[in-house]
């Protein structure tokens, strides 16, 4: 498949309640520019973020995934991120594994104050992406 | 029957099924199956059957009946069209008589199931008699032979080492018989004898009525405490053709796919309100086992069971046909 | 070193008649069928005769202990290292109260493809009683041997965990964890490590096709023992009932990230499969990741917390 | 033939009617494009669709003597059943069918009817006595028992109290498992109310739905009253997928109840297996 004139990679993002989402949000309101392909969905903290989560957007027309948490230490709920880094640590591995891109999924520290570092994040994974091209391995076939 | 050379054999039915999808018998890892393939082949000599037979190729492990969209409030439904002419290949004789029962299944009245009867329309099949059993078979144990033709609209009967056999047995088959260069011929075959010969506690005939006075039967308990609640038996099986419905929504649009289902899944039959009229392993057990033995013949009278051996050797604890009615006959064990 | 049947009998006997449990989970011989044996439960002094314990004991016990125990009985259950740390998985994931079995470890020498026997040296099921040389399995008094190499089964050429460990009593024959047939329990796992990514994925993508999804793997697994599985969910249905190289890598990838740190290696899921699903490349996928992650030293031993639901403030952070 | 029997016409919903104050009972009225309408006997069902959420069966609940519109009264149990309820008018709904077998009304004929139900189980019933209040002439006199928990949980409440009653040689007795304030009727168990009521099973047919354990007891107060097990009918429900006899899951024994049923009568449910 070749890639499709004026393709964009789509990211999706998790970013926890507490520091990340607000964070995004600063990016936003202080006009820092960064890529639009990046779709935001709230999650009560990083540790919220189950794998199969990041394997269904894959699926489901995300290029690659984004998990956005407190930095270690500052959790709301105190230790949640790091339950999060195992885990994503391992689906990481599990996904490079059985063959798909691990640059696809990315695990960050964003506070609330870091509007800054949530756009450099989204611009460097962003340029991944388009680097890697859209996810081949797990597209399924639409109607004929 | 026409005598042929194995090459000759090759090259005609080759030509025969051109612009067909080729399904025949592949070696993958370890593991024999139906796999799509450019052309026929010739079996080692280690080849008896596939673990996974022809089953999923006329009804496959899912499949689209329709796709949907939304627009504007209103949705449009186009039927899927899940078929493409195809010859399966090397099909024994108890899987070729599987196909024959879940022809007569899926054309039963009132509503023949015409996806399926479109597909089976376009496939051609071509029998392979068998010289060796496995030592799971027990066909003709189920009243099936390993050299009948059923449902095949070829039969291949492999003779002394290159030479093989060949008859028809439809109007497809008779056409592609046809343009076979070979010499009418009869030739003596000598089919394997099957491994296992079950101790039936009585005759096929009786077996649905000495079945169904053992519902209540303690036995099946002591069979299926171990069941471990998978599909696999019910998968592999040639005869197990239960499927369940759903819709795969993709925002707006989708499709509705028919997908393979077991009886030994503990949802098969669990109500959304959550009533379930088999709630543990032994109902669960028991209908599978009585579906193939009892109700399937008092229904359209045929035993469900073509004795492949497959659930023999496959179930990972060990339960199985012979089993169950050694169980049944009242041996405690 | 002989497969002392006898002795196992007489432990299953007494540890009935001491009322020490209710009843004895072992295997018996398939009447029908000479290469197979299933498991069996013995409930009487008595009918201890009726378990068996040779060369072709295949089922794992593990998983059917949970269901047994559930209402309270005492379990006495012949286990092998595999069986014993499966069981041990189910006690700590309070499945199963501790008190509730009583372990009665064998050294386990390897068992053997039954079908395979039978089908290559029938005579070898006229055997009164089996030993253990090492490579072979010899049968008493017949003599004939069985050589390993070619008919241990495939969980138990690679198997690693042979002797039980944390049983109550283990029958005293000598043994060890070592198999000869498996030097390196991460040899495949590092050879796909070591392919390129889009080979990895055919690799995988191969065996999506062959996989029936019939969960064997999953029933079989003692890790597995949710009371009910996030992918039988309809709401969320993260798991589609329909088969294609999406939901196949959603149900593979999710089956391993669950028993990650979980699975005791017991191989029942490789050996249950009937398509010979690589299940598990990819469960020692997830130990060596513990191990190389986070120093976890014997991931397959169930420990009372799992390296999953803990952290370390050092933990390695390779996301960039 | 269907050339897809699978696949459903799809139909507009006209009406969404609550017929409880919880609201777990709704009536949806729908109508079919001319060409996909079919004709059906009373206690037939249909498989009701919604696109993305997936099939459920659920019997007709209007007669096949007003063929224009169909009228499905659905509890809300699972997620298809949620679906259907949050459906407004004219909306879109896929329907194939009918299937099952439905009430023997050529059998019925001339005869007397005790039509027993209790809660939704009036729905499929509530097909059959509409055909008969349209075909009055045809059938002897007909009694309704109907009970259900609560008079909130009452269905059908038009029907029930106004125009049913108001047919000649139609009775209807209705009765709740609990009362209250503005409830003036009796109170009990449907079995129970319909042993006090002694309807003589001389020349009647009963005919009976319900919940399972409703059932269960009225055939004992049937067989009580002097019924005779061929004078019984009763309707089942159970997982069904396909609807046409295929998926292998709504069998009784050897009887499918999408192909066979879901009408039964006593004496042939007394032969088959207890798997219900």
């Amino acid at each position: 498949m070749s890639v499709r004139e004026g393709w964009r990679p789509k990211i999706v993002a998790f970013c926890c309640n507490w520091c990340s989402y607000a964070g995004a949000d600063l990016a936003g309101t202080s006009r820092i520019p960064y890529p639009a392909s990046v779709r935001i969905i709230r999650v009560p903290c990083s540790g919220r973020v189950n794998p199969v989560f990041v394997v269904r957007a894959l699926q489901r027309g995300a290029d690659g995934v984004l998990v956005a948490g407190c930095h270690p230490g500052d959790c709301h709920y105190s230790t949640g991120n790091l339950y999060a880094r195992r885990r994503l640590l391992v689906t990481r591995r599990l996904l490079a594994y059985m063959g798909i891109e691990p640059e696809r999924l990315r695990l960050c520290w964003v506070s609330a104050s870091e509007g800054e570092r949530f756009a450099k994040v989204i611009e460097e994974m962003t340029a991944v992406l388009e680097k890697l091209g859209p996810v081949q391995q797990l597209r399924e076939e639409g109607p004929p | 029957m026409k005598l042929v050379r194995g090459s000759d054999m090759l090259r005609w039915l080759r030509r025969c099924g051109e612009g067909r999808r080729w399904v025949v018998p592949a070696k993958e890892d370890r593991h024999w199956l139906f796999a799509e393939r450019d052309g026929p082949v010739v079996f080692p000599p280690d080849y008896r059957n596939a673990t996974v037979g022809p089953k999923g190729w006329l009804l496959p492990r899912s499949e689209p009946i329709l796709y949907y969209r939304w627009t504007g409030g209103r949705v449009s439904v186009t039927p899927a069209q899940g078929w493409r002419p195809q010859v399966i290949y090397g099909v024994r004789p108890c899987d070729l008589k599987a196909i024959a029962l879940l022809d007569s299944i899926m054309a039963s009245e009132p509503w023949p199931e015409t996806q399926y009867l479109t597909r089976r329309a376009h496939t051609v099949l071509v029998g392979m008699a068998c010289t060796a059993a496995s030592s799971c078979c027990f066909c003709t144990s189920m009243g099936v032979h390993p050299a009948e033709s059923y449902a095949a609209d070829l039969m291949i009967y492999p003779l002394q080492g290159e030479e093989y056999g060949v008859a028809a047995f439809s109007e497809v088959g008779r056409e592609w018989l046809a343009q076979l260069e070979g010499e009418e011929a009869d030739a003596a075959f000598s089919p394997a004898v099957p491994a296992l010969s079950l101790p039936m506690p009585t005759s096929l005939e009786d077996l649905p009525g000495w079945l169904e006075r053992r519902f209540d039967d303690p036995g099946w308990q002591r069979l299926a405490w171990r069941c471990l609640s998978c599909g696999l038996c019910a998968y592999l099986c040639p005869t197990c053709y239960c499927y369940g419905i759903s819709d795969v929504d993709r925002g707006g649009a989708g499709r509705r796919v028919r997908w393979w289902d077991a009886c030994t899944l503990p949802d098969f039959s669990r109500m959304a309100g959550g009533h379930d009229p088999r709630p543990t392993t032994t109902e669960r057990v028991r209908q599978r086992i009585m579906h193939k033995l009892a109700y399937h013949p008092a229904r359209q009278g045929e035993i469900l069971c073509t004795g492949c051996g497959r659930c023999i050797e496959y179930c990972p604890m060990g339960i199985h046909l012979p089993a169950a009615l050694r169980l049944l006959g009242g041996d405690g064990r | 070193m002989s497969w002392a049947l006898p002795a196992v009998d007489a432990l299953a006997a007494r540890l009935l008649e001491d009322r020490l449990v209710d009843a004895v989970l072992g295997w018996a011989r398939d009447p029908d069928l000479p290469w197979q044996r299933y498991p069996h439960r013995v409930d009487e002094p008595s009918r201890v005769g009726e378990l068996v314990w040779d060369p072709f004991c295949a089922p794992g016990l593990a998983k059917l202990v949970f269901r047994m125990t559930e209402g309270g009985l005492k379990l006495g259950v012949l286990a092998r290292g595999c069986d014993a740390l499966g069981v041990w998985r189910l006690i700590h994931d309070r499945r199963i109260a501790r008190e509730n079995v009583y372990l009665l470890g064998l050294p386990c020498p390897g068992m053997a493809d039954g079908v395979r026997v039978w089908e290559e040296c029938p005579e070898a099921f006229d055997a009164a009683g089996w030993e253990d040389h090492g490579s072979h399995w010899v049968a008493v008094p017949t003599g004939i041997r069985l050589p390993k190499e070619r008919f241990l089964l495939d969980k138990c050429l690679q198997c690693q965990v042979r002797w039980p460990r944390q049983c109550d009593e283990v029958l005293a024959v000598q043994g060890g964890s070592w198999n000869p047939f498996c030097e390196d329990r991460y040899r495949q796992v590092r050879q796909l490590e070591e392919l390129p990514l889009p080979q990895r994925f055919d690799f995988w993508r191969g065996w999506f096709e062959r996989c029936l999804r019939c969960f064997a793997c999953r029933q079989v697994c003692p890790a597995c023992n949710c009371e009910s599985c996030s992918l039988d969910q309809f709401e969320p249905n993260w798991l589609e009932r329909e088969v294609g190289v999406a939901t196949q890598f959603i149900f593979h990838f999710t089956r391993a990230l669950h028993v990650a740190g979980r699975c005791v290696d017991c191989g029942e899921c490789q050996r249950a499969c009937p398509v010979g699903f690589p299940l598990g490349a990819l469960n020692r996928k997830m130990m060596k990741d513990m191990e190389d992650l986070f120093g976890v030293r014997e991931p397959f031993v169930p420990q009372e917390s799992e390296p999953l639901g803990e952290f370390a403030l050092d933990d390695p952070d390779e996301f960039r | 033939m269907n050339p897809a029997p699978l696949v459903p016409a799809v139909g507009e919903v006209v009406e969404v009617r609550p017929e409880t104050a919880s609201g777990d009972i709704k009536t949806l009225r729908v109508r079919l494009p001319e060409e996909d309408r079919f004709s059906f006997r009373p206690g037939q069902c249909a498989m009701l669709s919604v696109f993305g959420v997936g099939e459920c069966m659920i019997s007709i609940s209007s007669p096949p003597t007003r063929p224009e519109e169909l009228e499905f009264s659905v509890k809300r149990v699972g997620r298809v059943t949620a679906a259907l309820h949050e459906l407004e008018p004219g909306e879109c709904i896929g329907i194939r069918g009918p299937y099952g077998n439905g009430f023997p009304v050529e059998e019925l004929r001339g005869k007397g009817l005790l039509v027993v139900a209790g809660g939704i189980g009036l729905a499929p019933l509530r097909s059959l006595v509409n055909y008969v209040v349209d075909r009055r002439e045809e059938y002897g006199p007909m009694r309704i028992v109907y009970g259900a928990r609560t008079p909130q949980d009452l269905c059908f409440k038009e029907e029930i109290f106004r125009s049913w009653p108001g047919v000649p040689q139609v009775e209807v007795h209705l009765t709740v498992d609990q009362g209250d304030e503005e409830w003036t009727g009796p109170v009990g168990l449907v079995p129970s109310f319909l042993e006090e009521l002694a309807p003589s099973p001389e020349g009647v047919v009963a005919l009976t739905c319900g919940p399972p354990i409703m059932i269960k007891f009225v055939l004992e107060a049937l067989q009580n009253l002097g019924f005779d097990d061929h004078q019984v009918l009763t309707t089942l429900e159970l997982k069904m997928q396909c609807g046409i006899g295929k998926c292998g899951r709504c069998n009784i024994g050897s009887r499918y109840v999408c192909v066979d049923g879901p009408v039964f009568s006593l004496k042939e449910l007394r032969q088959m297996p207890a798997e219900y």
